[in-house]
C-alpha cells in the first residue's frame, strides 16, 4: 500500500519539479546569455496557455503515440522512485523514446521526419551507454534492484566515475541540450523547425512538456543515485550536473547527428566499456 | 491415447497429408486438408504437454531404421544431382563429403550397429515439447495463411499451371519432419531429420524457379550440407572413441561420458547447430532465402527450421557446461546479435530487415545457451517461444502489406496506415512485440542481459545489438505510420485465411506476455530442468518475475538481482497505447496541413508544395539507411573476418583442451 | 479557465514572417530578442512554427506570392490568435503600397489586430504592439492585464 | 569552449537588460520618431503632399484639412525639408502602435485667417 501512495504522490510532484527545473533551466540560460530572463513559474504559463489553446493535428496517429511517450515516461520514472528494476526502467525510456519518435513519423511533414529520424539516431547513442551503467550498477552491487544502490553505503560515484561522466553526457541528449539538441529542442531552429514537435500544437504540445517535466525529474533521478547515500549528497550531485548541463548548452555549437553518435559511441562508450573491464578484471570484494 | 498414435500423428500425418495436398489439386479440397491436418496436430500437441516426458521407440524398429537409411540415401543421391544438374560444384562436394562418410560409417565401419544399439529411438522431453507445441501451432497457423497467400501469389504473378500442390506438398511434409527432428534421441534419425528440413529448404526456397531463387536454394543447399557433415562427423567420432551406444543426445548431455572426448562431437554439433541457424558467418542462406514465398520464410526460415538449429546448441548445452567451448559458443551467438542487428539498419527491403533480425534473436539465444546459467537458459526458451509467435506474426504481416502494395521495399510501403488499418495495426503490436517491454521478446532479451555477467563481452555486444534493434525497428514502423491528414481510412477487407491466423498471433502475443508467469512455471522451468538441473533462477509471483540471486557477487539465494512487474507494464501499455488508439478522436475541422513553411497547396490532405515557378511538387520523405557506413559492402568484411576468427577459436580451443586432456 | 486565461496573457509566443520587408523591421523585430530587450522577461519566445505560435508578428508589404503562404501560415496557428503588423509597410504597404506586385498591408489577407507603425518600427514600438494585442485579449477574455 | 569565459562573465555579471516599460531610453536626438504638424504655420500650398513618396498625406484645399495617415508614413523627413513654412517637424518619440488605420485630421487655423484677411 506504501507503493501505491509513493507512486500517486511522484505522479502529482514531479511535474511541478519538473516544471520548476524548466523555469530555472531558462532563468540560468538567460543569465549566461545576459539576458533578465523569464519569470520561474514561466513554464506553467506555457503549459496552461498550450492547455486552452485550440486543437489541431495533423493525423490522429500522432496524437496516440504521444500519450504512449507520456505513460511511459511516467512509468520510468515510477521504476525509479519504487526503486525496482534498472536495466528494466533503461527499456521503459526506450519505449518513450520509440513512441516519440513515432509520433513524429505519424505525419507527412519533413521537419518532424527529420527530428524523428535523428531522435533515433540519439537513442542508437545513448541506449547502449544507459544498459551499460545499469550493467555497471550490476557490478558494483550484484543488482539491477535501484533499492540495492540505496542499501549500499558507498556511492557508486567512487567505483563509476567513468560512466557517470557517460551519464553526463547521455543527459546533454536527453535534455535536449546543445550540442546534441538535434531531434528537436527548446529553441526554434529554422531549419529543424522543432523536429518531432513540429507538428504538435496546443494541448498536444502541453503533453509533451508535462512529459519533459517528468523525464527531467527521472533524469536527474538517475544521477541522483550516483550517490545516494546520504540523502542530500545526490541532491549536490545532480544540481552540480545539471548546472554544468545548462553551461555546456551555452557554450557549444550544436553538431550534426554522426557526429554525435561517433562521440558518444568513442567516449561514453569507451569508458564505459573500460570501467566495466575494470570490474571484471578485478576480484569484487566485499560488495554486499 | 495411445502413445503411438501421438506420434504417428506428430510425424506421420504431415506426410500424409503432404501427399493428399500433392494428389488433390484442388483449391478447396487443399485448404480443408491443411486446416484439417493443423487442427489435428495443434490438438496433438497439446496432447504431448499433458502427457508430460516420455520416451518412444517404434513397434518394427528394424522396418523404420531401413526406412532412414533408404530414404538418407535417396535424398543425398538427389543434392548429387541437384549439384550436376545445376552446374554447382559446392552443391556436389558437399553432397560427397556427406555421402561418401556416411556410407563408410554405416557399411564400413558398422555403423548400423548403432542404429540398434540405442534406446529409446526418440525421447519427449519438456524442452521438446517446447519446440512440437511452437512447431505445430505456429507452424499450422503460417501454413492456413499460406492457402490464400500462394493463391494471391499465382493469381498476381500470371502463373499458368499452378505449383501450389507441390508447394503445400513440401510445406506439409516439413512440418512432419520438425516434429521428428525434435524428438529424435538417436543421432541418426536426428541427422534424417536434419537432411529432411535442408531438403524441404531447398525445394521451397526454389519454389518460383528464377534464376534468383535457385542460385539461393543452392547456397542454402550446401550450406547446410556442411553442417550435415559435421553431423556426421560427430558421430563417427563418438562411433569411435566412445561407441555405439553413445549417439544418443539423452547419452551425450546425461554425463555419463568423460567431458575431453565429447568436446570434438559437441563443437560439431553445435557447428552444425549455428549453420542451421544462420549465424556469421554463415548469414548468407538465410538472407538470399527470402527470395521464396513468404510463407516459407515464415515457416521455415524463422519461426522453425532454424529453431532446430538453436534447439540442438540449447540442447547440448550441459555438454559444453563450464568449458571454454561454451564461452566461444556465447560469444560467436552474441557477436552474430549485434552484427545481424547492426547491418538490419541499411536494409531496405522488409523481408530482408525480418531476416536479419532472426539471424540476430537466433544469434541471442544460441549466446544464452553458452553462457550456460539457468538463468540464461529460461532466457533462451523463453525466447525460442517469444520469437516463433513475433517472428511469425511478423513474417505474415510482411506477406499480408506484400499483397497489398505489391512490394516488399519499406519505402514502397508508406502510408500504409490510411491504406490499410487493421494490417498497419496488426503489424504495430506485431513489431513493438519484437523490441519493447511489457512483451515477451523484451522480457526474454531482459533475462538474457542480466545472465550476461558471466561473460561480459557477451553483455556488451548484447547492449550494442538491443540500440541498434530499436532503431531498426522503429524505423520500419516509423515508415508505416507516415499518413497525410484524412480521416476515416477504410477497414481493408482480407481473406479468412489471412486475418485468422494474424488474429490468432497476436492473441498469442499478448496471452503468452501476459501469461507469461504460468508459462514458465508450467513449461519452461521444466524445460529448463531438462537442459540444466541445478539452481532455480526465476520465481514467478503474483505481480510479475523476480530473478534470483545467484550470482558470482552474491551467492544468497534469496537475494532479487531484477525484476519484472508483468501485470503492471500491460497495464501501462493499455493505458498509454491502446486507450489512446481507442478513444482519441480528431474532428475533420481541426485537421491541419502539415507546415511547409505556408508553401503547401490548399486543401488539409495535399501533400504536394509550391516550388520554383509555383510549379506543384510531391512531398517525398525517405528513412535513414546509413548506406555508407552500416551496409553490408562497408561492414561485410568486418564481420566475416571477425566471426570466421571467431569460429577458428572455437575449434582451435576445442582441439588445444583435446591436446591438453591427452 | 482562469488560469489559462490568465496564462496567455503570460505567454504570448510569436512566430516572425517576413513578407517583401526591405529587412529593416526584421531586424528590429529580432532586436527585441537580444540581451538589451530581453522579450523573453514577458515570456515572449520567438517559435519558427505557426503551429506553436500565439501572436503571428509580419513585417512587409504583402506581395502577389507572399500572400498566398502568409494566408496558410496563418490558418496553422491555432486559436487564440492575434496578428501584429510592424512597420509601415506590414501596416499599409508604405511606400511600396502602389507597386504593380504588391497588395498593400498585412489586413488586406488576414485579419490584424495592432498595428505598429514606423520606418523601421522601433523595438520598444513592438513591445508595446504586443502588449497592445495582450490587452485586446484580456479585453475578449474579460482578465485583467 | 571558446565562449566559456564569456558565458561565465555574464552569469556573474548580471543581465545587460535594460528593463523597457520600467526604464525607457530617451530617444536619440536626430531620431525619426512621428511626424509632427503645427496647423498655425501651414499656408496649405500642398508641396508636402505632392512630394511625399508614400502618399502619407492628403489636403483637401476646401475644407482645409491636412490629413495624415500614419499607417503609410515612413518618416523620411521628406515633407519636413520640402514644406516652406517649417509647419511639418519630425520628433524623435516613436508613434505608438494602434488597432485601427484611422487618418489624423489637423484644421489649418493659419490659412483660415489668411483667407479671412486676403478674401475680398
Amino acid at each position: 500500500m506504501n507503493a501505491w501512495i509513493i507512486a500517486i504522490v511522484t505522479v502529482i510532484v514531479a511535474p511541478f519539479i519538473g516544471g520548476l527545473l524548466a523555469g530555472i533551466d531558462r532563468r540560468i540560460t538567460a543569465r549566461l546569455q545576459g539576458r533578465f530572463g523569464p519569470p520561474i513559474l514561466q513554464p506553467f504559463y506555457d503549459f496552461f496557455k498550450l492547455l486552452g489553446k485550440a486543437k489541431i493535428a495533423s493525423s490522429r496517429l500522432q496524437l496516440i503515440w504521444i500519450y504512449g511517450y507520456l505513460v511511459f515516461m511516467v512509468t520510468a520514472l515510477l521504476f525509479l522512485v519504487l526503486k525496482l528494476d534498472l536495466l528494466l526502467l533503461v527499456f521503459v525510456i526506450g519505449f518513450a523514446g520509440v513512441s516519440f519518435a513515432l509520433g513524429g513519423f505519424s505525419s507527412k511533414s519533413p521537419y518532424s521526419h527529420i527530428g524523428a529520424n535523428r531522435e533515433l539516431m540519439q537513442m542508437l547513442a545513448y541506449e547502449p551507454v544507459l544498459l551499460l551503467f545499469a550493467l555497471g550498477v550490476f557490478a558494483v552491487n550484484g543488482s539491477f534492484l535501484i533499492s540495492e544502490i540505496f542499501n549500499n553505503p558507498t556511492p557508486l560515484l567512487a567505483r563509476l566515475w567513468p560512466i557517470f561522466i557517460a551519464v553526463l553526457l547521455i543527459l546533454t541528449i536527453k535534455l535536449r541540450k546543445s550540442p546534441f539538441d538535434l531531434a528537436t529542442s527548446h529553441h526554434g531552429h529554422q531549419e529543424l523547425i522543432k523536429g518531432i514537435m513540429t507538428e504538435y500544437s496546443g494541448p498536444y504540445y502541453a503533453l509533451i512538456q508535462l512529459t519533459e517535466w517528468y523525464e527531467y525529474v527521472l533524469l536527474l533521478g538517475l544521477v541522483y543515485i550516483f550517490w545516494a547515500n546520504p540523502w542530500w549528497a545526490g541532491l549536490i550531485v545532480a544540481a552540480v550536473a545539471y548546472i554544468l548541463e545548462l553551461l555546456i548548452d551555452n557554450i557549444t555549437a550544436r553538431m550534426t547527428v554522426g557526429w554525435a553518435v561517433k562521440f558518444v559511441w568513442s567516449v561514453g562508450l569507451v569508458l564505459c566499456v573500460l570501467n566495466l573491464i575494470y570490474f571484471w578484471l578485478l576480484p569484487i570484494k566485499g560488495v554486499s | 491415447m495411445d502413445y503411438n498414435w501421438m506420434m504417428a500423428v506428430a510425424i506421420l500425418l504431415p506426410v500424409v497429408a503432404a501427399i493428399l495436398v500433392y494428389i488433390l489439386r484442388q483449391y478447396h479440397v487443399r485448404g480443408i486438408i491443411v486446416v484439417v491436418t493443423a487442427i489435428a496436430l495443434i490438438i496433438n500437441s497439446i496432447l504431448f504437454l499433458l502427457k508430460g516426458s516420455q520416451t518412444f521407440t517404434p513397434a518394427n524398429a528394424q522396418l523404420w531404421d531401413t526406412v532412414v537409411t533408404v530414404l538418407d540415401y535417396l535424398i543425398l543421391l538427389f543434392y548429387i544431382y541437384a549439384g550436376i544438374s545445376l552446374k554447382n560444384w559446392l552443391v556436389l562436394i558437399f553432397a560427397l563429403t556427406q555421402i561418401v562418410p556416411l556410407a563408410y560409417f554405416e557399411f564400413g565401419m558398422g555403423g548400423k550397429a548403432a542404429l540398434e544399439a540405442i534406446n529409446p529411438t526418440f525421447v519427449v522431453d519438456h524442452l521438446a515439447i517446447v519446440m512440437t507445441l511452437v512447431i505445430s501451432i505456429v507452424g499450422s497457423l503460417i501454413c492456413i495463411w499460406a492457402i490464400r497467400y500462394m493463391y494471391d501469389h499465382e493469381h498476381h504473378n500470371h502463373i499458368e499451371k499452378s505449383r501450389q500442390p507441390r508447394f503445400f506438398f513440401w510445406l506439409v511434409l516439413f512440418l512432419g519432419a520438425m516434429n521428428g527432428l525434435v524428438f529424435a534421441n538417436n543421432l541418426i534419425y536426428l541427422y534424417f531429420f536434419w537432411e529432411v528440413t535442408t531438403l524441404v529448404c531447398f525445394q521451397l526456397i526454389a519454389h518460383d524457379l528464377n534464376k534468383e531463387a535457385v542460385n539461393n536454394a543452392a547456397r542454402a543447399l550446401w550450406m547446410n550440407s556442411i553442417g550435415g557433415t559435421g553431423l556426421i562427423l560427430a558421430m563417427i567420432y563418438l562411433f569411435v572413441k566412445v561407441g555405439p551406444d553413445s549417439l544418443s543426445v539423452a547419452k551425450i548431455i546425461s554425463g555419463g561420458i568423460a567431458p575431453a572426448l565429447l568436446l570434438l562431437p559437441v563443437a560439431l554439433l553445435c557447428f552444425t547447430g549455428m549453420i542451421k541457424a544462420a549465424q556469421m558467418p554463415f548469414q548468407t542462406w538465410l538472407l538470399g532465402a527470402m527470395v521464396a514465398p513468404t510463407p516459407v520464410s515464415a515457416l521455415l526460415h524463422s519461426s522453425t527450421m532454424v529453431k532446430a538449429g538453436v534447439y540442438l546448441v540449447v540442447r547440448l548445452a550441459p555438454a559444453f557446461a563450464g568449458t571454454k567451448l561454451g564461452i566461444m559458443v556465447a560469444l560467436v551467438g552474441a557477436f552474430t546479435f549485434m552484427a545481424a542487428s547492426g547491418l538490419a539498419i541499411s536494409q531496405t527491403t522488409g523481408k530482408r530487415v525480418l531476416a536479419y533480425s532472426t539471424i540476430a534473436n537466433l544469434g541471442l539465444i544460441i549466446a544464452c545457451a553458452g553462457i550456460n546459467t539457468p538463468l540464461s537458459i529460461s532466457a533462451a526458451i523463453l525466447l525460442i517461444i517469444f520469437h516463433a509467435v513475433s517472428k511469425g506474426l511478423m513474417f505474415l504481416c510482411a506477406g499480408t502489406i506484400e499483397h497489398i502494395v505489391w512490394s516488399r521495399e519499406i519505402e514502397d510501403m508508406e502510408g500504409l496506415a490510411a491504406k490499410a488499418p487493421m494490417t498497419t495495426a496488426i503489424t504495430t503490436i506485431g513489431v513493438l512485440s519484437m523490441f519493447l517491454p511489457p512483451f515477451g521478446m523484451l522480457l526474454a532479451k531482459w533475462l538474457a542481459l542480466e545472465a550476461s555477467f558471466t561473460i561480459p563481452l557477451a553483455g556488451i555486444l548484447f547492449v550494442i545489438a538491443s540500440a541498434a534493434t530499436i532503431v531498426f525497428w522503429a524505423k520500419w514502423l516509423g515508415r508505416l505510420m507516415q499518413v497525410l491528414p484524412k480521416l476515416g481510412s477504410k477497414i481493408e477487407s482480407l481473406s479468412l485465411s489471412y486475418t485468422v491466423p494474424l488474429w490468432v498471433l497476436v492473441l498469442g502475443i499478448f496471452g503468452l506476455g501476459l501469461g507469461v508467469g504460468p508459462v514458465y512455471e508450467g513449461l519452461v522451468k521444466n524445460a529448463v530442468a531438462n537442459v540444466i538441473a541445478s539452481g532455480q533462477a526465476l520465481t514467478t509471483s503474483a505481480t510479475g518475475i523476480v530473478v534470483n540471486g545467484v550470482t558470482a557477487v552474491s551467492s544468497n539465494p534469496s537475494f532479487a538481482v531484477g525484476s519484472y512487474p508483468v501485470w503492471p507494464l500491460f497495464v501501462v501499455f493499455a493505458v498509454g497505447i491502446l486507450i489512446p488508439f481507442i478513444f482519441v478522436a480528431v474532428k475533420p475541422g481541426e485537421l491541419r496541413p502539415v507546415y511547409l513553411c505556408g508553401e503547401q497547396v490548399e486543401g488539409a490532405d495535399a501533400d504536394e508544395w509550391y516550388s520554383t515557378a509555383d510549379a506543384k511538387t510531391k512531398v517525398q520523405l525517405g528513412g535513414f539507411y546509413f548506406k555508407g557506413a552500416l551496409s553490408e559492402a562497408a561492414l561485410n568484411p568486418w564481420t566475416y573476418t571477425l566471426s570466421i576468427a571467431l569460429l577458428v577459436i572455437l575449434f582451435g580451443v576445442v582441439f588445444l583442451a583435446i591436446g591438453g586432456a591427452i | 479557465m482562469g488560469i489559462i486565461a490568465t496564462s496567455r496573457l503570460k505567454s504570448p509566443w510569436i512566430m516572425h514572417f517576413d513578407n517583401s520587408s526591405c529587412n529593416g523591421c526584421d531586424i528590429e523585430v529580432l532586436a527585441c530578442l537580444t540581451p538589451l530587450y530581453d522579450v523573453e522577461r514577458f515570456g515572449i519566445v520567438n517559435m519558427g512554427n505557426p503551429k506553436h505560435a500565439d501572436v503571428l508578428v509580419v513585417t512587409g508589404p504583402v506581395n502577389r506570392r507572399t500572400a498566398r503562404v502568409l494566408k496558410n501560415l496563418y490558418e496553422q496557428i491555432p486559436g487564440p490568435k492575434m496578428v501584429i503588423a510592424v512597420g509601415t509597410c506590414g501596416t499599409s504597404g508604405g511606400v511600396f503600397h502602389n507597386c504593380y506586385n504588391v497588395l498593400g498591408g498585412v489586413d488586406k489577407v488576414i485579419p490584424v489586430d495592432v498595428y505598429v507603425p514606423g520606418c523601421a518600427a522601433r523595438p520598444e514600438a513592438i513591445i508595446d504592439g504586443v502588449v497592445l494585442a495582450l490587452q485586446k485579449l484580456a479585453k475578449l477574455q474579460g482578465v485583467a492585464l | 569552449m571558446i565562449m566559456l569565459p564569456t558565458v561565465v562573465r555574464n552569469l556573474f555579471g548580471g543581465p545587460a537588460t535594460r528593463m523597457y516599460p520600467v526604464t525607457t531610453r530617451e530617444p536619440f536626438a536626430r531620431a525619426r520618431g512621428h511626424v509632427e504638424f503645427n496647423e498655425d504655420l501651414c499656408n496649405q500650398c500642398g508641396t508636402c503632399a505632392r512630394r511625399c513618396p508614400a502618399i502619407a498625406i492628403d489636403l483637401d484645399k476646401d475644407k482645409k484639412e491636412w490629413i495624415l495617415h500614419p499607417d503609410r508614413c515612413i518618416i523620411c523627413e521628406v515633407c519636413a525639408e520640402v514644406c516652406p513654412k517649417d509647419a511639418i517637424t519630425i520628433a524623435p518619440q516613436w508613434r505608438a502602435p494602434f488597432y485601427k488605420r484611422e487618418a489624423i485630421i489637423y484644421h489649418s487655423k493659419a490659412v483660415k485667417e489668411k483667407g479671412e484677411k486676403t478674401g475680398e
